[in-house]
C-alpha cells in the first residue's frame, strides 16, 4: 500500500476483474508452458506480514490464499472460510474454514494457522510495517474448533473484511512461521502458502520464479476457473529500466511486461503481437495535500486558488499520453463510496483562482511576475525525494509549476533525503505532499483525513485536516457495514476536503500491462495487481 | 621480498579498516531518525514496531559502543543485518557477488583485448587511421555509460535481436553488458598503452636494440610491450574502480542481478548496512588489486627488486 | 657464411681495395612539424680498417645523427641524402630494411650515447650482449652463454658470468657502459660507432674504457668515436672531424688538428678546454653575438670572431690547409710557423673591437689570448710541473687571505641506501675557509660532495657535527632555521643546473630581484631595478634580458642569472656545486672566467665542488679530495697537484685526458 | 606514462632508478594511475640527447585540438549568454506541441511536455557547466588544501592524511558519490558535493606530489637560502606552481565530473528538475529512444561533444606544460 504501489485499469476496459487477453473468451485454456513477466521494481522484503510494498503483495498473492475474496462490486465472497458471521459491534468475526485445504508442506490449513498467523503478524518482533495495521485493533483469535476460529477487535471494525481479502493477511504454514520466520523477507521456498503456486526460487536482482501447485482446489468464486492453475511456471523478472522491459518484449524475449509507461502504449496497441490490458488503481488517486497549517495555505482562498490553477485535465493528459485518468475526488472511480458528484465541480479556472488570491491580499507582483503580499513572494515548497520518483510525477510537477506560475504562485520543488524528508515534512514545515494509496476501500479516508492519523504516527494526514466532522465521518465509516451510511459519510467527506482545498486529486494510477498475444486469461484483482492463476498461454 | 609483502598488507589493512571507520562514521550522519528512514514514508508500523526496530538494530546505543560493536562484527566477518531485506548483508553480497565478478572479469578481459589490438597497431604510426581509433577511444570514454548501453541494447537487441537483453542467464546475455562495461575502459587503455609503446620505442635501448639488428617487430615484442605494460598495470586499481563503479549503472540498464544493483537499491532506499558492506569489500578489492600490481611489478621490473627490499 | 650484403660477408677480410667506410655528401633533414632541420650537410670521410676517426663538436651540430645514419637509424621523419655512401664496397644507401638489419651488430656496431639507458632495464645484461648472436644466428643456443661470458670478460668486466645474471640497474656507470659495448662487438663488427661513450662517466672510469677503445682498435676495430670533449679524443684518435651546424668545419690527422687549427671554432674549441696547464689563464674568448648567417652561409658566423658578410651568405669552399687537412672557412687560419709556435689571430686579423660590454666591464680586453694548449704543448709532464706556472697577464695570482669563514668540523650525514641499509653520505669532514679564499673540493660521483654542499648551506641538518659561520654556530648542534634566517644571505649557492633553481614563473628581473628585494638597499622598485641591471651587467648580460624567462636563455645566460642572483645579497661566501658541469666547454671557459673576475674583484670566498680536476685547478686556491665521504687529502692546490699524497689523487690525476700530450707524443713520431 | 604519475611517490620512499626514462612508480598507493587517466597520458619527452621537438605529442592531431577549442568556446558562449541563441524559455511548457519532431520550429523538436528541446539544450550549457566547474573547482581547491596539508605537514599530519587519501582512492569514484549521496540526499547541490568529495583525494595526491616537487626545487632552496620565511616561500612559489599542472589536469577532470553527474542524473540521484541539466534530459530522454529519439539524443551529444572538446584541449595543454614542468622534477 502507498508509496511504492504500482497500480491499475481503465473504465473502457469492457471486462472488468478478469480481463481476459484478446479473443481469449472464445477459446479453450490449455493447462501448461510457462510464462515470463517482467516487473519493475523489486521487492525489497517478501514477507507479507511485514512490507507494505505492493508489488511484495502482487507477486505473493499468487502463492498465498485470505480468508475471503472480494469482487468489483465490493462483495466477499468465501475463499479458504467456507462462511463467517460477524457480531453486531462489529467486534467479532467468526469463520468458518474449509477442511480441504493443506498448505505446500502439507500442514493442512485449520484455524490454529489463522491465528497463528494473525499473532505473527500483531507481534512487535514481527516488526510488521502495513499488514499489523490492516488488523486494527485486533485483539486475538480464538480456536473454536478444528475449522472456526474467532477474530476479536477492542473496537468496531468494519474494513476487516477487506483486509482480509489483501495478500498482506494471507496465511503461512505454521511450520514456516515457527522455524523459519526471520528468513521469510528473503523470499524463495521457506515462503509456504496454500495458494495455485509455490515460490520455487528467488534470485535477487534476477527472476523469482513460482512453479505450480497441483493440489490446488479451492479458488474462490471471483476466479475463472477451480482446480490446479494453468501454467506450469509463472517466472518473474526484474527490469527497471522501462526501455528494457519494454524492448524485452517487443523483441519476444518476455511474454508479459508490467508498469508500461504511458508513452509506449500506443506503440504497443500497434503492434499487432501484443495487447495492452489495463486497471485502474482503488483507493486514494495520485494527489497533493495542502498543509492547512502552514502559511500561505492556512487561507482556504490561497489553498482553493492554487487548486484551480492546477491545469490538471490538460497536464495529466500530456505526461500520461491520456492513459491515466485525472482525478476529482480523494477516492478513485473504482473505489466503493466514490462520490460521482465530484467530477467536474472543480474545473481548471485561473481567473478564479486570481480573484481568489487578490482577495486574499496576495495583490502585488515582483519582478519574476509572482504575486507578493506586504513584500513576501507567494511561495509554497513542494519537497521531492529524488530516489523515490517515479510515473514521471517530476515531469508533472514541472508542468505544475509552469501552470502555477501562469496565476503568480512559486512552487519550489527542494531536493530532499529521506531522513530529513521525514523529519521535516512530517513536522509540517513543507507546504505541499503528494501521495497515492492504493486500497479497495474508503476507509483510506480515515486514514488521510482523521485528525487522529498523524504523519509521524504512522497515518497519512499529510494535509494537517484538523476538521471535527471529518473526524466523526470516517470512524462512523469505519464502524459500520451500512451502504447507505457510508456513502453518505465518505461522500461529505470527499466533499469537504476538496472544496476546503485541502486536497488536489490529480490522477489515478492505473497498472498498465502488456502482453504477447499468446497469454490469455490474465486477471486484475481489487487492488488492480494481476493475477495468474487464470492464466494460460497458447501452446506450439 | 616478504617484508615487502608485508609492508603492502599492512597498508592495505590501514586502508580497509579506514574505509570501515569512514562507512560507520557516513552511517552516523545520516539525516534524521534511522528507523523513520528505514520504515519510509509510506508505512502505517505502529510505535511499538519501531521501538522494536530500535532495540534490534542498537540504534539506542552510544556511538562509541556501536563502533566497537561494528568494528568487532567485522572481524567475524559480520558485516550486519540489512534494514530493508531483514537478512545478513554477507549472505546478500555473497550471492550478488559472482554475477558482478562474471561481468567484471568478462569486462576486463575485453577492454585489454580491445586496448592491445588497438594500441599494437596503431601505435607510432600518424597515420588517419591512429587518428580515427583515437577518436573513436575518445568518443568510447566521453558517452555516459548508461547511454552507451541502452544505445548498444536498442541496436543490437530489439532492432536486430542478436543478443538476450537482461538478466544473467547465459554468456550471450553478458556480451552487451560486457561490452558496454569494457569500450571506456577500453578506451583509456588503449591511450596509455599506445602511450607507452611509444615512449617505449623512443628509447634509447629500442634504437640499440634496431642497431644489434632486430626488426621493427622484434623490438616491439621483445622490448617495447614489457615497457609499456608498467603503466598499464598502475591503472589497474582504477580499472577496477572504474568497473565495480561502473557496474551500477550497466547492471541498472541491463536488468542484470549484482552488487552494483545491490548497492544501487541500497542507496535509494538508505539501506546503510548494505551500502557499507559493499563500500567495504570494494575498498578490500581494491587494496588487493594494488597489492598484486605490485608484486607483479616487482616481478616485471628488476629495478623494483632491489628498491621493494626496504 | 653468405649474407645478403655481397662484399661484407664471404670476401676476404680487406679483400676489398679502399678505406672501410666512405661517406661522401651526406646530407641529413628532419621534418619538425612544419620545419625543416637540416641536421646533417654535406659531409665526407673516409675510414680504414682499424682506424680511429673522431668527430668531435658541440651539442647539436650532427655528430649523432651522422652516426645513426651510418647504421641506417636516422629515425623520425628524416630524409638522407648522400653521393656515396659504402661499407667494405657495398652501398649502404642502396639496402632494403632486411639488408640493413643483416648489417646492424653483424657488420657495424653502434653504442648510442647515452650509456645509462641504452641497455633494456628489464631484461639481463647477458641477454642484451647476447642479442646480435641470437639475431644473426651467430651462436648455437647452448653456446650462447658462454659467448656473452667471453665478449663480457674481453671488454674488462670481471666476473662476467655473475654479471651476465644481473640488470642494468645493478651495475654501475663504467661497467654499463662495458656492457654496451660487450653488446655491440659481440658479432665481431669491423666498424664501432661510439656516440660519447665516456660522457657521464667519472674521470677515473672514463679512463678505463677509453683503454678499452683503444685494445679493441688495436684489434682491428675500426672506431668512429664521437666526442664533444676535444681532451677525450686526442689520445685515442688518428684523424679528428670537427662538426660544426651540421658541417665538417675542419678535419686531418689528430695531431695537426690539435696543434694547428685552422677553423675559428676549433680554435676556440680548443681554447676553451682548461687543463691542468691553463690555471688562472683566461679561458674563452669573449665573442660578442653577431648577426646570423643565412641558410647558405656559414653557421658558425653569428659566434666567429673573424665573420664578415660573406661569412653570412656563402658557405666556403672545402680547402685543403695541408695534405690531409681540410678546413672549410673564408678566413682559415695560415700555417703554423716554423718555430711550432703559432697565434693564429693577430698575424691575419686585426684585433677585435671592443665588446658591448665596454672596456672596463670583465670581458672587455680586447687583447688576444692565445690558445693555452698551444702554449703548454711544450710544457714538461704534469708530475714535473713547476709550482708556479705562469699566470696571465692581469690576474693576480693571490687572493688576500682573511679570517676564517667558514668552519666545518667533524661533520657526519648517513642515509639509508637501496637495500635498507645506512650508508654514510659525509663521514667525519672537516675543513675551514678562509674569506677571499678558494677551497675546491673534488671527488667522484657519489663522494659526498653535494651533501657537504647542501649542510654547509644550512639546508641540511648533519647527523653530527658542526659548521660556524663567521664564528657563529650555523649548522649542527641544533641550530634552528630560525636562528639562520637573518644571516642567510651571506651565504649564496650557485647550483649545477641553473635551470632548476629558477621559478619558472619569474622574468629575470624578478629572479634577482627577489635577491635584492631584502637587502639593506631596500627601496622602491626603481632602485629595485637599476640595482638587479648592475648585477646583470656585472656577470656580462645586457639589460634586454631583464623580461626574460629561464626558459628563453641559454645555457651558459642561466648560470649568469644564477650568479647575479647569488651575488644580489653581497654574500661572503658562494658555494658552487658543479657550476659548469652541465655546459658546453666554450660556456664552461666563460663561467670559470667570470667567477675567476668576480672573486678578484669582490673579495668573495668560494666553496667550489666539481668532479672536474682540471676545471678545479682553474679556480682553486686549496683543494680538498672526498672518497665515499670522507677526505683522503687537502692542501694548496699546486702543492696537491704536484705531490699527490693519496693513491686515490694519484689516480684522479692520472686519469685527467690531457689533449696536448697526444699531440706531443704525435710530433714525436 | 605522464609526467606526474610515474614520478617517485614520495612516501613510499622507493626510488626509482634515476636514470630511466620511465621507470614505473613503487610502492604504488590506490590511485595511483588516477592521473593517467585525468590527464589520458602525455608524453614526456625522452632522456637527454633523444629529447627532439615535436610539436605534435598529444595524441590528437592539431586540427583536433582547434576543432575542440571551438567547441569548447561555443558551449562557454552558449553558457554565458543563451538567450542571443533562442527566445523561448527552458521551461515553457507547450503541450499541444509535445514530443515533436526535430524541424523549422523547434529544430531539436520538443520533449514530453513540448518544450522545445534546443532551447533546453542551450540552457543547459548553463546549468552543466557550471555544475562541472562547481564540481571540480571544490575538488581541486579541497585537493589543493589537503595536499598542501599533506605535504608541508609534519611526520604525523603527513602519515594521517596520506592515509585518508589511500581509504578514500580505494573507493571507486561513483560509489563514493553514491555514498555521499546516500548521506546527503539528491540534489544539485549535493550532487556537486558528491562529485567534488569524490574527485579531492585525486588532486589532493597531484597536489602532494607537485608540492614535494616543488619543494625540493632548486628554486625553492634558493629562496630559503635568501632568508624568506616559510610562509612566503610557499605562496611566493610553492603554490602557485604546484598548482600549475593541477588546474591543466582539472580541465579534463571538467570533463569526468559533467560524466559523473550525468551518471548520477541516470541513477535518480542527481540534480533535480526543472532545471535544463543534459545529464537529466538526457536521463528522461532514454525512455523515449523508441518514439521520440530526440529529446535524448541532443544532450547526449552536447555532453559527448563537450567532454570530448575538453579532454582534448586539455590534453594538449597538459602536452604543452609538460615540457615546462618536466625540468622542475630536477632532470
Ligand atoms: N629525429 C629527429 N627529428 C628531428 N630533429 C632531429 C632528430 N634527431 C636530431 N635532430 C636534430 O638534428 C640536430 C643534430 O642533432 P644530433 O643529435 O646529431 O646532435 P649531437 O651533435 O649529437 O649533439 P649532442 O652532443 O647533444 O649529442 C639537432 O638540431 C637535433 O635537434
Ligand atoms: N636525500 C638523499 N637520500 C638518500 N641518499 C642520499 C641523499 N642525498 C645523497 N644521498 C647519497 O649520499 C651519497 C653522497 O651523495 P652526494 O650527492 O653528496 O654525492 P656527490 O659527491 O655530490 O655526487 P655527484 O658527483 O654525483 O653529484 C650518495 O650515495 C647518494 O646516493
Ligand atoms: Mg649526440
Ligand atoms: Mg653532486
Ligand atoms: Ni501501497
Amino acid at each position: 500500500a502507498g508509496l511504492l504501489l504500482t497500480a491499475c485499469g481503465s473504465d473502457d476496459d469492457p471486462a472488468p476483474g478478469a480481463a481476459g487477453a484478446g479473443t481469449g473468451a472464445t477459446e479453450k485454456p490449455v493447462a501448461g508452458g510457462s510464462v515470463t513477466y517482467a516487473i519493475d521494481t523489486e521487492p525489497t522484503c517478501f514477507d507479507i506480514h511485514v512490507s507494505p510494498q505492493d508489488i511484495t503483495a502482487a507477486i505473493q498473492r499468487n502463492v498465498f490464499d485470505s480468508l475471503v475474496a472480494e469482487d468489483e462490486s465490493g462483495t466477499f465472497h468465501p475463499w479458504l472460510a467456507s462462511s463467517w458471521e460477524t457480531s453486531p459491534d462489529l467486534k467479532t468475526y467468526t469463520f468458518k474454514l474449509r477442511q480441504d485445504v493443506t498448505f505446500t508442506d502439507g500442514t493442512r490449513f485449520d484455524a490454529a494457522a489463522v491465528k497463528a498467523n494473525f499473532d505473527h503478524i500483531k507481534a512487535p518482533t514481527t516488526k510488521s510495517r502495513y499488514a499489523a495495521s490492516l488488523l486494527g485493533s485486533y485483539t486475538g483469535t480464538d480456536v473454536v474448533d478444528q475449522f472456526t476460529a474467532r477474530v476479536n477487535f477492542a473496537q468496531p471494525f468494519a474494513p476487516f473484511l477487506q483486509a482480509a481479502s489483501t495478500a498482506y493477511l494471507g496465511f503461512y504454514s505454521p511450520k514456516t512461521l515457527a522455524a523459519d520466520a526471520d528468513k521469510l523477507c528473503g523470499g524463495g521456498p521457506v515462503a509456504v502458502g496454500t495458494g495455485p503456486f509455490t515460490f520455487t526460487s528467488y534470485t535477487k536482482g534476477q527472476s523469482i520464479v513460482l512453479t505450480k501447485n497441483p493440489a490446488y482446489n479451492w479458488a474462490p468464486a471471483t476466479a475463472k476457473h477451480t482446480g490446479a492453475a494453468y501454467l506450469d511456471t509463472l517466472t518473474i523478472r526484474v527490469l527497471k529500466e522501462n526501455s528494457t522491459r519494454i524492448g524485452s518484449l517487443t523483441s519476444g524475449q518476455i511474454d508479459v511486461a508490467g508498469a508500461v509507461p504511458p508513452a509506449n502504449v500506443a506503440a504497443v496497441e500497434a503492434n499487432g503481437r501484443l495487447q495492452v490490458l489495463r486497471r485502474d488503481a482503488a483507493g486514494s488517486p495520485y494527489s497533493l495535500y495542502l498543509n492547512t497549517t502552514l502559511a500561505p495555505f492556512t487561507d482556504e482562498r490561497v489553498r482553493v486558488a492554487f487548486q484551480r490553477g492546477l491545469n490538471i485535465d490538460q497536464d495529466v493528459k500530456t505526461v500520461y499520453f491520456g492513459q491515466y485518468k485525472r482525478s476529482w475526488s480523494p477516492l478513485t472511480a473504482v473505489t466503493p463510496s466514490y462520490d460521482r458528484s465530484l467530477e467536474n465541480s472543480w474545473p481548471y479556472d485561473p481567473a478564479k483562482a486570481n480573484q481568489l488570491l487578490d482577495e486574499a491580499g496576495w495583490t502585488g507582483r515582483d519582478s519574476d511576475g509572482y504575486r507578493t503580499r506586504d513584500g513576501h513572494r507567494l511561495t509554497v515548497a513542494w519537497p521531492i525525494i529524488p530516489a523515490t520518483i517515479r510515473e514521471q510525477r517530476d515531469v508533472l510537477g514541472q508542468a505544475f509549476q509552469e501552470d502555477l506560475k501562469k496565476i503568480g504562485i512559486e512552487l519550489t520543488r527542494p531536493s530532499l533525503d529521506a531522513g530529513t524528508y521525514l523529519k521535516e515534512a512530517y513536522a509540517g514545515k513543507y507546504a505541499v505532499l503528494d501521495f497515492s494509496w492504493a486500497r479497495f476501500e474508503p476507509d483510506v479516508l480515515r486514514l488521510f483525513f482523521h485528525s487522529a492519523s498523524t504523519l509521524a504516527g504512522g497515518g497519512q494526514n499529510a494535509a494537517f485536516v484538523k476538521d471535527p466532522e471529518v473526524d466523526t465521518w470516517t470512524t462512523t465509516g469505519a464502524g459500520t457495514f451500512d451502504e447507505k451510511v457510508r456513502n453518505d459519510v465518505y461522500a461529505r467527506t470527499q466533499q469537504r476536503v476538496v472544496r476546503i482545498g485541502a486536497v488536489v486529486p490529480v490522477y489515478t494510477p492505473s497498472s498498465i500491462l502488456a502482453a504477447g498475444r499468446h497469454v490469455h486469461g490474465i486477471a486484475f484483482d481489487t487492488n488492480a495487481w494481476p493475477q495468474f492463476y487464470d492464466a494460460w498461454r497458447d501452446r506450439k | 621480498m616478504l617484508r615487502a609483502v608485508g609492508r603492502r598488507l599492512a597498508r592495505a589493512g590501514a586502508v580497509v579498516l579506514g574505509a570501515a571507520t569512514l562507512a560507520f562514521a557516513a552511517l552516523q550522519l545520516l539525516p534524521g531518525d534511522p528507523v523513520a528512514v528505514m520504515l519510509g514514508p509510506a508505512t502505517t508500523a505502529s510505535p511499538q514496531v519501531r521501538e522494536q526496530i530500535r532495540a534490534d538494530f542498537g540504534f539506542d546505543e552510544p556511538v562509541p559502543v556501536r563502533y566497537l560493536h561494528y568494528l568487532g562484527d567485522l572481524v567475524t566477518g559480520d558485516l550486519g543485518r540489512s534494514y530493508q531485506l531483514q537478512q545478513p548483508v554477507t549472505a546478500l553480497i555473497g550471492e550478488q557477488l559472482w554475477p558482478t565478478v562474471q561481468l567484471v572479469a568478462a569486462s576486463v578481459t575485453l577492454a585489454v583485448v580491445i586496448a592491445v589490438v588497438s594500441a599494437v597497431l596503431t601505435a607510432g604510426r600518424r597515420s588517419a587511421l591512429r587518428a580515427v581509433v583515437t577518436l573513436l577511444e575518445l568518443v568510447a570514454l566521453s558517452t555516459p555509460q548508461f547511454w552507451l548501453g541502452i544505445v548498444l541494447l536498442t541496436v543490437f537487441s530489439f532492432r536486430l535481436n542478436l543478443f538476450p537483453v537482461a538478466g544473467a542467464q547465459d554468456l550471450r546475455a553478458l556480451v552487451l553488458p560486457a561490452v558496454t562495461l569494457a569500450l571506456p575502459v577500453a578506451g583509456v587503455l588503449a591511450q596509455v598503452l599506445r602511450e607507452g609503446i611509444e615512449t617505449a620505442l623512443e628509447q634509447p635501448f629500442v634504437v640499440a636494440a634496431r642497431a644489434r639488428g632486430r626488426s621493427r617487430i622484434g623490438v616491439r615484442l621483445r622490448h617495447a610491450v614489457r615497457h609499456a605494460a608498467a603503466p598499464l598495470l598502475t591503472l589497474s586499481g582504477w580499472v577496477t574502480g572504474s568497473l565495480l563503479g561502473g557496474a551500477v549503472l550497466v547492471e541498472t540498464v541491463f536488468g542484470r542481478p549484482g552488487l552494483g544493483s545491490l548497492v544501487l537499491q541500497a542507496v535509494a532506499s538508505r539501506d546503510m548496512p548494505v551500502v557499507l558492506g559493499v563500500v567495504l569489500l570494494t575498498a578490500t578489492v581494491v587494496a588487493v588489486v594494488f597489492i598484486l600490481v605490485d608484486l607483479v611489478q616487482l616481478a616485471l621490473d628488476p629495478r623494483l627488486r632491489t628498491a621493494a627490499a626496504l | 657464411m653468405t649474407g645478403p650484403v655481397g662484399g661484407v660477408d664471404g670476401g676476404p677480410v680487406g679483400g676489398v681495395d679502399g678505406p672501410l667506410l666512405v661517406v661522401d655528401g651526406l646530407d641529413v633533414t628532419f621534418q619538425v612539424g612544419g620545419e625543416r632541420v637540416h641536421a646533417v650537410r654535406d659531409v665526407s670521410f673516409a675510414l680504414d680498417r682499424g682506424e680511429c676517426l673522431a668527430i668531435v663538436g658541440e651539442s647539436g651540430s650532427g655528430k649523432s645523427v651522422t652516426a645513426r645514419t651510418l647504421i641506417g637509424l636516422t629515425g623520425g621523419r628524416s630524409t638522407v641524402r648522400a653521393r656515396r655512401l659504402s661499407f667494405d664496397g657495398t652501398d649502404l644507401t642502396a639496402l632494403t630494411e632486411a639488408r640493413w638489419r643483416a648489417v646492424r651488430g653483424r657488420h657495424i656496431g653502434l653504442v648510442l650515447q647515452d650509456a645509462l639507458v641504452s641497455l633494456d632495464p628489464l631484461r639481463t645484461v647477458g641477454a642484451e650482449v647476447a642479442e646480435p648472436l641470437r639475431v644473426h644466428r651467430l651462436a648455437a643456443r647452448d653456446e650462447v652463454a658462454g659467448r656473452v661470458r667471453d665478449t663480457l670478460a674481453d671488454v674488462g668486466v670481471p666476473d662476467p658470468a655473475r654479471r651476465a645474471r644481473q640488470y642494468p640497474h645493478q651495475l654501475s656507470g663504467g661497467l654499463r657502459q662495458r656492457a654496451l659495448i660487450a653488446s655491440a662487438v659481440a658479432a665481431g663488427p669491423r666498424l664501432l660507432l661510439a656516440d660519447e661513450p665516456t660522457t657521464a662517466l667519472d674521470v677515473t672510469v672514463q679512463a678505463q674504457v677509453l683503454d678499452l677503445l683503444r685494445r679493441l682498435r688495436q684489434e682491428g676495430l675500426a672506431l668512429l668515436l664521437i666526442s664533444h670533449d676535444l681532451a677525450v679524443v686526442a689520445g685515442i684518435a688518428d684523424r679528428i672531424a670537427v662538426m660544426y651546424g651540421g658541417l665538417i668545419v675542419e678535419g686531418g690527422p689528430a695531431e695537426q688538428v690539435l696543434r694547428d687549427p685552422r677553423h675559428p671554432y676549433t680554435q676556440a674549441l680548443l681554447a676553451a678546454v682548461p687543463t691542468l696547464h691553463t690555471r688562472r689563464s683566461r679561458l674563452a674568448v669573449p665573442v660578442p653575438r653577431q648577426p646570423g648567417a643565412g641558410p647558405d652561409g656559414c653557421p658558425y658566423a653569428a659566434r666567429c670572431r673573424l665573420a664578415d658578410e660573406r661569412c653570412r651568405t656563402e658557405l666556403p669552399p672545402p680547402a685543403e690547409a695541408d695534405p690531409g687537412h681540410s678546413v672549410l672557412c673564408w678566413h682559415p687560419a695560415p700555417a703554423p710557423d716554423p718555430s711550432g709556435r703559432s697565434d693564429p689571430f693577430r698575424p691575419s686579423h686585426p684585433s677585435h673591437p671592443s665588446g658591448p660590454f665596454g672596456s672596463a666591464g670583465p670581458f672587455g680586453s680586447a687583447e688576444p689570448v692565445g690558445p693555452a694548449v698551444l702554449a703548454v704543448a711544450e710544457t714538461p709532464p704534469l708530475a714535473h710541473m713547476p709550482t708556479g706556472s705562469v699566470p696571465a697577464a692581469g690576474m693576480p695570482t693571490e687572493v688576500a687571505r682573511g679570517e676564517v669563514l667558514l668552519d666545518v668540523d667533524g661533520l657526519s650525514r648517513r642515509f639509508r641506501g637501496p637495500g635498507g641499509a645506512w650508508q654514510h653520505a659525509v663521514d667525519d669532514v672537516s675543513f675551514q675557509l678562509r674569506a677571499g679564499e678558494t677551497l675546491g673540493v673534488v671527488g667522484e660521483s657519489g663522494s659526498g660532495k653535494t651533501t657537504v654542499a647542501r649542510i654547509v648551506l644550512g639546508l641540511l641538518a648533519p647527523d653530527a657535527g658542526t659548521v660556524r659561520f663567521a664564528g657563529v654556530p650555523w649548522n649542527g648542534d641544533g641550530v634552528l632555521e630560525r636562528d639562520r634566517r637573518p644571516h642567510r644571505r651571506r651565504i649564496q649557492a650557485v647550483q649545477q643546473d641553473p635551470l632548476s633553481s629558477f621559478d619558472p614563473r619569474y622574468t629575470v628581473e624578478r629572479i634577482v630581484g627577489e635577491a635584492v628585494a631584502g637587502s639593506r638597499r631596500r627601496g622602491g622598485r626603481r632602485a629595485r631595478r637599476d640595482r638587479v641591471a648592475v648585477l646583470l651587467d656585472q656577470v656580462g648580460l645586457g639589460a634586454n634580458l631583464l623580461g626574460r624567462r629561464p626558459r628563453d636563455l641559454s645555457g651558459g645566460q642561466r648560470q649568469r642569472v644564477a650568479i647575479a642572483r647569488a651575488l644580489a645579497p653581497e654574500p661572503a661566501l658562494l658555494v658552487c656545486d658543479e657550476p659548469v658541469s652541465a655546459l658546453d666547454v666554450s660556456i664552461q671557459a666563460q663561467i670559470l672566467d667570470l667567477l675567476a673576475d668576480l672573486q678578484r674583484d669582490l673579495g668573495v670566498a668560494m666553496l667550489f665542488i666539481s668532479h672536474d680536476l682540471a676545471v678545479i685547478h682553474q679556480v682553486g686556491d686549496r683543494l680538498l679530495v672526498m672518497r665515499d665521504g670522507r677526505i683522503v687529502e687537502s692542501g694548496e692546490l699546486r702543492q696537491v697537484f704536484a705531490q699527490p699524497a693519496h693513491p686515490y689523487t694519484r689516480e684522479l690525476l692520472a686519469a685527467v685526458p690531457r689533449p696536448a700530450e697526444s699531440a706531443s707524443r704525435a710530433m714525436a713520431r | 606514462m605522464t609526467n606526474i604519475d610515474t614520478r617517485t611517490d614520495i612516501d613510499a620512499g622507493t626510488g626509482s632508478s634515476p636514470e630511466t626514462g620511465g621507470s614505473p612508480e613503487t610502492g604504488s598507493s590506490p590511485g595511483a594511475g588516477i592521473d593517467t587517466v585525468l590527464t589520458g597520458g602525455a608524453r614526456r619527452p625522452g632522456p637527454r640527447g633523444w629529447s627532439v621537438p615535436r610539436p605534435g605529442v598529444v595524441s590528437v592531431p592539431r586540427p583536433g585540438v582547434v576543432v575542440a577549442a571551438a567547441v569548447l568556446a561555443l558551449a562557454a558562449f552558449v553558457a554565458a549568454a543563451p538567450g542571443l541563441l533562442t527566445d523561448a524559455a527552458p521551461t515553457d511548457i507547450d503541450p499541444v506541441h509535445a514530443l515533436a519532431g526535430p524541424g523549422a520550429g523547434h529544430w531539436f523538436g520538443t520533449d514530453q511536455l513540448g518544450r522545445d528541446v534546443f532551447t533546453r539544450v542551450v540552457y543547459g550549457a548553463r546549468t552543466s557547466l557550471l555544475l562541472g566547474l562547481a564540481a571540480i573547482g571544490l575538488a581541486v581547491a579541497g585537493g589543493v588544501v589537503l595536499g598542501l596539508a599533506t605535504a608541508l605537514g609534519g611526520r604525523g599530519m603527513k602519515r594521517i592524511l596520506t592515509w585518508l587519501t589511500d581509504v578514500t582512492l580505494a573507493l571507486p569514484p561513483v560509489l563514493l558519490a553514491l555514498l555521499v549521496v546516500a548521506v546527503l540526499g539528491a540534489g544539485t547541490a549535493n550532487t556537486v558535493i558528491a562529485i567534488a568529495i569524490a574527485l579531492i583525494p585525486v588532486y589532493g595526491r597531484l597536489v602532494r606530489t607537485e608540492a614535494m616537487l616543488v619543494l625540493r626545487s632548486g628554486y625553492v632552496e634558493a629562496a630559503v637560502g635568501l632568508g624568506l620565511r616559510r610562509g612566503v616561500v610557499v605562496a611566493r612559489h610553492v603554490l602557485p606552481n604546484a598548482l600549475g599542472p593541477v588546474l591543466v589536469l582539472a580541465t579534463v577532470g571538467f570533463g569526468t565530473a559533467l560524466m559523473y553527474a550525468s551518471a548520477l542524473s541516470f541513477l535518480g540521484l542527481g540534480s533535480s528538475p526543472p532545471s535544463p541539466e543534459w545529464g537529466l534530459m538526457l536521463s528522461e530522454g532514454r525512455d523515449f529512444l523508441q518514439t521520440a529519439w530526440w529529446t535524448g539524443v541532443f544532450p547526449g551529444a552536447a555532453i559527448t561533444g563537450t567532454v570530448i572538446a575538453v579532454t582534448v584541449v586539455g590534453r594538449y595543454a597538459q602536452a604543452r606544460f609538460a615540457g615546462r614542468v618536466d625540468w622542475r622534477a630536477g632532470r
